[in-house]
């Protein structure tokens, strides 16, 4: 022993001389791992930062829209009260607008049409349907606030520069001057878009809104959630619960654990084949979205649900069993009701991440273009991923500041949601 | 009509729960010591009605369509149908249902007038009937489970079973899925494959499925090689993952132990929202941000850049991925036991050290299983590629250039009206086939390895 | 002292309350419990001591067939309580665990308020009838359970806001509630620092004027303490069973001795 | 010292049982044994050889008291461990047991030899000096218990000083029977008896004294310091019966 | 027995390695640690016991400044090793935890193989300069940790693949590999069986020879067994240090007498 | 009953080391009281009374021992819990070593009386007889001793059915000198004397035959079941010394 202790002091001095030695080195090279740790994170921010940014300056012009307001007075003789719904909506509006412009020649047709690409194609229909609804207005004066099409609608919000050479430019300068008019004489306003949400698709970019795409998202969403909370909730707890631990539920098990990472568009697929090819269900309904979404979501509820349910300590099972509950009193009584927190975020996760999933919709046809908000979850609809997909597809200029609105809304409503789950964790987090 | 089927189950649902509750509750009044609460035994009712009943019902809405428009077309006049092919019958009855539904266009002939008659009268009829069955039904499992009532019944058991059930057949939901996937590919596939042969779609290197194929020349040789179209996968993955493996590691590495709790509070949140945003936004900003300016820069250095490189897709896909590595990396690293942590700091080992030497190798085979799992979605990924990539196959390494992949070219198939008679259809299925099979294979060994992992420290 | 007459210790040496027969226990291949013959007093504390993984949890939660739930294991021999066999098809164990309750190594009350943890069980057996006759099943649990005292002003705070002791304390109360006529317990102060485990101990032996407490402990000292009647496990086997005091002074097996001596290497 | 003794019950208060059903074991032997010494004085007295022979049976209780205080502190030691202040008392009560086994063997020779002396004839002036030590070791002894039972270590050291005044007594009757034989043959045996008597007393008298000084350890946890005072000079006492 | 002579007990007073003086510590606005002071001796097996939440774990991380990775712990007072402030600013707690080595409650060797375990010390130290060097650092670890004989064998097995008890040990050997000179174990035996505990603490007897030991345990038997000093603290306080055999036989306050023979309520 | 020792050591070796180092001192104890016996059985034969005092003198060493047996007893008690056959060593050396002290003390009382001896007249032929009394409890001594470390319950037994034979040496001497008392007053002071001691080494029979018993329980856990043979009678001696 005493010759051990002799050789342990002669290395103390020794080892601590030379553990002092190694430090400089060792904290440089801590330095260096955090430094790129930071660097990594900052980068992430950067992404996050850039993508966002980007989507705002593209995209909140789209959340105002140029409006003219004229006074339109509607000639009894071009709208005749007995053929309604029909009538020349079109000419009563150009004669009300041309009014203001002096360079244009009423007769012309080419010219008039020039000039009244100011208004947005909607504007007859949005004057029909007030004719419609109170045919007393004929022969009357009405005044009337309509989009401007598109490309005014740019020039207002300048994105046409008028300072680029007249034929690189898509307004020549005679339309501008026209529009000058009208906004010098105080009819071009700018309100909030409200025709963004309320609006249903549009081949124009003003007046295309998100209606029919938050309506036909709705839906699906309603169909997945229906579909998959219930069974991803049983499946999970006769799995984690119940099911022998044996060949058959391992293989449930790796099978459940792939579907969560098969392939989204592959999903699609399947839908198309059985929902669309065997079943003869209909194209781009948002039955069939919602079902293909619920097969997707399935697995994410499942695992979420699973993992809540592993989370609950064993002792809790066993303190159950032990004054004599059965396993489903214990499971429903005293188990599930503390993983519903977890089960809960992780619905919502998943059901956040259906919201956004766009591929299988593509393949199942939710990207027709469709004018009017579905009533039932059987009718033809987009959802709100499609329509981004769709207009960002679409080459007129002014789908792209509406694209990128369209995504902000997604977004928020996807913040909106996990916003909620992180609540729901947070609130309901057990230390056990 | 139907939804008030459903109503009718609820009643009986609910009175069978109260009859059976009642009776149960007056043994126990009348002294005798019941095996089970009062509750199982309503419950026992509200179960035994509820799920054979509603399962007809499900079953009658599914059938009835064809069950009445068989019968309408058994009940056209003799030979109307003589001759014609199945897709000209699918027609007549279409016709003849949208008559039913009262949308007439133009003059129909009177025996489809008469038929669309015959179509509603039978339709009304089933859908009486179907009342019918679930009053008799209910009424009569009301009956049986009422019955059953008595001390000694083992209620609890009988709810128990029922509910076992229930959850059994939820698990089965995720085989059929599989099977339904294998199933429609497997089948789609067959068929594609008796129009091109296997070899070719393996081995050929020339991907040109928009070449019109003629009425006799069943498949262009030598146009649906899926090489290039794999080929463009992988270089984007590639791409993505020289992106996002290095960042997502080193930040998870940063965030677990070095960070700040500040920073963490605010990073975790922040790569959450990075990961929940959907795909086909990050393919907008693709296209809107990213492939610009890549060109801008690649030009202005003299690079020969194509519009939709794989580049700019492969590294939006890097983005994407980001947080889905680092979050794996970040669990893995929490799941190692704080005490190992604790047992390197008490040798003298600095944060650097602990977390290098210890903490990140015994996290490794859950970063490994993340990582293979980050792969296998790249290689799934289809909206930013859809978006940002290109259409023709291309065998190339540059990531500069414009590739396609197998994802992309399902969508671009797929898109629009189909038929699912021509090959250029099924091409799509063929490739989903070999995207799922590829992907199959990375994912259960990456699950595998992952599972493995959790169980040495749970 | 060939006189071993102990004070303090009514053991009622004819009344059996659980018997054991020929037990042999198996996890899949492996033999947990090798035929096992022991007879458990009623009214007595009962510890199981023996080296780890020598099947003392194994055998005990035989007792009221906790084992059912592990699909691998196979359970031989005949378990006889008040003579009635409990592994006869005629019993059902969730009546079974009704009457032998259980105690675990970890107070594991439920997170819910004290007073549900209690009532939890005459609930599902459907005990009380009434709101009164609840609470008073509660109240008398918790009395048993040493812990009225400690809880009565706040029946309605969270279980898992006591302390250790205060919870296992609670575990037992629960247990306690419906009624059983066996307590098992299965190392139930491992968790627990020396003054709870004292009070647990010293609450074990109050509960054994009426119920029949079998414990399982990796502690001898507990055993010492706490038993009259210790039985030691060695790889499966029984090897000593008999009156406390004895095994702790003259035990009757060298392997005993050796254990309880701290020998066995 | 006295805060040595803390005065609460145990969380196990089953050990307290223990531990009080093992000194009561000790009480019991303690009023045995003075019984047996008064039994035994006044047998001697009064040559009533009924008494003695009572005496001499009742001894039996007391060994087997002593074994039950055996196994019993051996039966603590094993199942409770105890520790300081517990411990001591289960240590003490093995100690005093003892102690008091042999005060009762005493007793009993003291009956044996009476017996004997019943048969001869009395010295004169001799049994009222050994009632005298006797009573007085008795006295000792009652006040040793009350000591324990009470934790007076004050008392115990006042019984442990007297142990002196019953050595001086012995004394004095070694050398008055050392007269009695040198003066007449005849005395020689019941002398020897008496003598032995009187030994065996004095030897009471130091077992009480060995009982106080387990007292003092139990109460202060260390033995008292000087020397036990030791008055019996006997041994050192020369023909003329002085040391 | 005022003749309290210790057999085979070896205390060198007048060797004091740690000495602390007036130190408090603080968890925010809670003080965990009420102006202690002790000294500890070199060459001695010093235990610490107390009831839960007393503040043993605390004082002893503060020894190797452990408490540093916790974000609300403060530090007052002062701690000195061989005289050596260890909270000087100039002191790196990396250098520090070289010289005091740390063995926790539960085993946690490292996911790697045993060699590497207990090479890994000195490596990152660079204290060894050649594979050979190395070589002979673990094996000479291995044997002060008891366990060469057991894994001289298997040393590239994997660590994590050893019983508890050879766990604790070798966790024992890798602190000892960085050659320090105190070695602190917080309740090593508490996550191991009787007989893997009466193991490591044999071992802790042998390392007293060259290390000085700092042991929390809440068994009161295991002070008893392993230690040649004990503290005992409550409520923050050091209420009693002295000679082991003193404090179980003869404790001064009566605090420690309460609670050593299970009377704190 | 073998089989209650286990041989094999304990895991915690300090442990072994502990019950070994209070059992070193018990061997010493033994040695230095056998010493003492024989020593005062020399003194006593060749009235030295040098050699007296020596072992007077020594016998402060072997209380010393006994109270750091008591002492170390105490703290295995404490620090170790011991059980089952453990503690029946902590309390059969306990016992043992309170024997012990005892043969020590009636040694040193020996080689008090011999100092007086010396002073007197030798009464003839009665020293061999105590020597050879002297002897034979020296030797149950040292056999109770081996007996002891070699755990041998039969020798113990062994020595226990010899104490017998010590019991019938002293019942012949006790006749003895009362025969020389009762020839010649002038033998009563030194008859008186040698009585005492013939009495102190019948005693210290009893105390072997008392660790003999130890042995056998510390080996078997149990007791001997007869009652210890007892077979001194003087008590009973009646007029002419026969009981
Ligand atoms: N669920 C199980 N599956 C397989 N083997 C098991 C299982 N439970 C226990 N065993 C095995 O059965 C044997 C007995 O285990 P048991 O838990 O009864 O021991 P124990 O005496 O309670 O030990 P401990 O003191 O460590 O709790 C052990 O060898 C163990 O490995
Ligand atoms: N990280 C922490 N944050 C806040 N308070 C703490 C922390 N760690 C310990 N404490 C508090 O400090 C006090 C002392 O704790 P410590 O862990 O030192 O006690 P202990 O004596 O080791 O108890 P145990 O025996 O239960 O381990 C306790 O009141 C505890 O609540
Ligand atoms: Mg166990
Ligand atoms: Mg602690
Ligand atoms: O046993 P003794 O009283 O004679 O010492």
């Amino acid at each position: 022993m005493t010759d051990i202790s002799a050789n342990h002091t002669g290395l103390q001095g020794t080892s601590s001389d030379v553990v002092a030695a190694g430090l400089p080195r060792r904290n440089r090279k801590q330095s260096l791992v955090k430094t790129f740790g930071i660097l990594a994170i900052g980068f992430a921010f950067l992404m996050l930062f850039i993508l966002v940014g980007s989507l705002v300056l593209t995209g909140y012009k789209a959340f105002t829209q140029t409006h003219v307001t004229l006074d339109v007075f509607i000639d009894p003789e071009a709208v005749p009260a007995d053929k309604l719904p029909r009538g020349g909506f079109n000419d009563v509006l150009a004669s009300a607008l041309i009014s203001h412009f002096s360079d244009v020649d009423m007769t012309s047709r080419t010219e008039v049409r020039a000039a009244t690409k100011i208004l947005s194609n909607g504007a007859q229909f949005a004057l029909r349907d007030q004719v419609v609804a109170n045919p007393g207005l004929i022969g009357q004066t009405v005044t009337l606030t309509v989009p401007v099409s598109d490309t005014y609608d740019q020039l207002n919000k300048d994105l046409i520069d008028r300072d680029t050479p007249e034929q690189n430019r898509l307004l020549s300068n005679a339309e501008i001057a026209r529009f000058d008019i009208l906004k010098d004489a105080g009819m071009i306003t700018k309100p909030l878009n409200t025709g963004l949400i309320t609006n249903a698709d549009s081949r124009f970019p003003e007046l295309a809104g998100l209606r029919g795409a938050l309506v036909g998202s709705f839906w699906a969403l309603l169909v997945c959630f229906v579909i998959s909370f219930p069974l991803g909730i049983g499946s999970a707890i006769y799995l984690e619960e119940f099911a022998p631990k044996n060949k058959i539920s391992d293989f449930i098990e790796v099978n459940i654990n792939n579907l969560a990472a098969v392939p989204s568009v592959v999903f699609g697929l399947l839908a198309l084949a059985v929902f669309i090819g065997w079943f003869g269900m209909p194209r781009s309904a948002p039955i069939v979205g919602g079902m293909t979404l619920a097969l997707m979501t399935m697995p994410t509820i499942i695992i979420a649900t699973r993992a809540a349910l592993k989370a609950v300590p064993p002792s809790i099972r066993e303190a159950a069993m032990g004054v004599g509950a059965s396993q489903q009193q214990v499971v429903f009584h005293h188990v599930l009701p503390l993983a519903m927190p977890g089960i809960l975020t992780g619905t919502i996760i998943g059901l956040a991440q259906a919201l956004g999933e766009t591929a299988p919709l593509l393949l199942i046809g939710m990207n027709a273009f469709i004018t009017s908000a579905p009533d039932s979850p059987f009718q033809a609809a987009t959802a709100l991923p499609t329509q981004i997909f769709i207009w960002a597809d679409s080459p007129e200029r002014g789908f792209v500041s509406r694209t990128s609105a369209a995504i902000l809304v997604l977004l928020a409503f996807l913040i909106t949601m996990n916003a909620i789950a992180i609540f729901l964790r947070n609130k309901f987090e057990r230390k056990w | 009509m139907t939804s008030f089927a459903f109503v009718i189950l609820a009643v009986a649902a609910v009175l069978g729960y109260s009859l059976n509750w009642q009776a149960a509750a007056a043994i126990r009044s009348g002294g005798a010591r019941l095996h089970s609460l009062t509750g199982y035994h309503g419950s026992y009712a509200l179960l035994m009605v509820l799920v054979p009943v509603f399962v007809v019902i499900l079953l009658w809405i599914a059938l009835q369509g064809s069950v009445v428009s068989m019968l309408t077309m058994r009940g056209l006049p003799a030979g109307t149908t003589d001759g014609l092919d199945d897709g000209a019958v699918q027609l007549i009855l279409a016709e003849i249902r949208s008559l039913a539904a009262g949308r007439v266009f133009g003059t129909p002939e009177p025996w489809k007038l008469k038929a669309a008659e015959n179509y509603v009268t039978l339709d009304r009829t089933f859908s009486i009937l179907l009342l019918v069955v679930v009053v008799l039904l209910s009424a009569a499992l009301i009956w049986v489970s009422r019955r059953r009532v008595s001390a000694a019944f083992r209620a609890r058991q009988g709810v128990e079973r029922i509910v076992s059930g229930l959850m059994i057949f939820c698990s089965l939901v995720a085989i059929f899925t599989t099977v339904g996937i294998i199933a429609s590919l497997v089948f789609e596939t067959s068929k594609f494959l008796s129009m091109v042969p296997l070899t070719e779609f393996l081995f050929g290197t020339n991907w040109e499925p928009q070449i019109p194929i003629r009425a006799d020349q069943v498949a262009a040789v030598g146009a649906f090689g899926w090489v290039p179209v794999f080929m463009g996968t992988m270089l984007i993955t590639v791409v993505a993952l020289v992106v996002a493996v290095p960042v997502g590691l080193m930040s998870a590495i940063y965030l677990n132990e070095f960070a700040p709790r500040a920073v963490r509070a605010v990073a975790k949140p922040v790569l959450e929202v990075l990961a929940g945003v959907p795909t086909v936004v990050y393919g907008f900003f693709a296209v809107l941000v990213v492939a610009p300016f890549i060109r801008t820069w690649g030009q202005a250095i003299g690079l020969d850049v194509s519009p939709n490189t794989a580049l700019a897709a492969g590294g939006v896909m890097g983005i994407m991925l980001i947080p889905f590595i680092s979050s794996f990396a970040d669990d893995a690293l929490s799941a190692v036991p704080r005490s190992l942590r604790d047992g390197a700091l008490a040798l003298g080992a600095t944060r650097a050290e602990t977390m290098l030497n210890v903490l990140f190798p015994a996290a490794i085979p859950g970063i490994v299983g993340g990582v293979l799992l980050a792969v296998s979605r790249a290689i799934g990924e289809t909206m930013i590629v859809v978006m940002a990539a290109g259409l023709m196959a291309k065998m190339t390494f540059n990531p500069l250039d414009s590739v396609t992949t197998v994802t992309v070219q399902i969508v671009t198939l797929l898109i629009g009206d189909t038929s699912f008679d021509n090959p250029k259809t099924l091409a799509a299925f063929a490739l989903g086939m070999m995207l799922f099979l590829v992907t199959l294979v990375i994912n259960v060994f990456a699950l595998r390895i992952v599972r493995k992992y959790r169980e040495i420290y749970d | 002292m060939n006189d071993m007459r102990p004070l303090e210790r009514m053991v009622n040496t004819d009344n059996i309350k659980i018997s054991a027969r020929n037990c042999h226990v198996f996890y899949g291949d492996t033999q947990a419990i090798k035929d096992v013959n022991v007879d458990i007093e009623d009214h007595t504390v009962t510890a199981f001591i023996g080296p780890s993984g020598c099947g003392k949890s194994t055998f005990l939660r035989c007792l009221n067939r906790m084992n059912d739930t592990i699909d691998i294991c196979r359970v031989k021999g005949t378990f006889l309580i008040d003579g009635a066999d409990i592994y006869d098809k005629s019993v059902d164990p969730v009546q079974l665990r009704a009457k032998v309750g259980m105690v675990f190594q970890k107070p594991n009350p439920f997170p819910k308020s004290i007073y549900d943890n209690v009532a939890y069980g005459p609930k599902i057996h459907g005990m009380a009838r009434t709101k009164a006759e609840l609470d008073e099943i509660v109240e008398r649990s918790l009395r048993r359970g040493a812990i009225w005292n400690e809880v009565k002003d706040r029946l309605h705070a969270p279980g898992t806001g006591l302390s250790g002791g205060q919870q296992q304390r609670l575990c037992i109360a629960r247990a306690v509630a419906t009624n059983p006529e066996v307590l098992l317990m299965d190392e139930p102060c491992s968790a627990l620092d020396p003054i709870a485990t004292a009070q647990v101990e010293e609450l074990i032996d109050e509960l054994r004027a009426q119920f029949t407490v079998v414990i399982v402990t990796h502690s001898m000292q507990q055993a010492a303490r706490v038993s009259q009647k210790t039985a030691f496990f060695h790889l499966g086997n029984l090897v000593e069973f008999g009156e406390t005091g004895q095994i702790f002074t003259s035990p009757q097996d060298p392997r005993t001795e050796s254990y309880i001596t701290g020998r066995i290497g | 010292m006295e805060t040595h003794m803390t005065q609460e019950p145990h969380i196990a208060r089953v050990f307290d049982r223990d531990l009080e059903a093992v000194q009561a074991i000790i009480m019991k032997m303690g009023g045995l044994v003075e019984d047996a010494i008064l039994g035994a004085s006044e047998a001697l007295t009064a040559r009533d050889e009924e008494l003695a022979a009572k005496v001499r049976k009742n001894d039996a209780q007391i060994d087997a008291l002593e074994d039950q205080v055996n196994t019993e502190a051996a039966r603590v030691l094993a199942l409770r461990a105890p520790a300081a202040g517990d411990l001591r008392t289960v240590l003490t009560v093995m100690k005093i047991s003892a102690n008091l086994e042999r005060i009762g063997d005493y007793a009993k020779n003291m009956g044996k030899r009476t017996g004997v002396l019943a048969q001869m004839p009395a010295v004169d002036g001799t049994d009222g000096s050994l009632r005298r030590m006797a009573k007085a070791v008795q006295l000792m002894l009652k006040d040793v218990l009350d000591a324990y039972i009470s934790r007076d270590a004050e008392l115990a050291e006042d019984v442990r000083q007297r142990d002196r005044e019953v050595d001086q007594m012995y004394n004095a009757i070694f050398r008055e029977y050392l007269t009695h034989m040198l003066e007449d043959p005849r005395n020689i045996t019941p002398c020897m008896h008496l003598h032995f008597i009187a030994k065996n007393i004095e030897r009471m008298g130091d077992h009480v004294t060995s009982i106080a000084e387990q007292v003092i350890y139990l109460v202060t946890g260390e033995f008292p310091d000087e020397d036990r005072p030791k008055e019996d000079s006997t041994s050192f006492a020369g023909v003329d019966g002085t040391p």
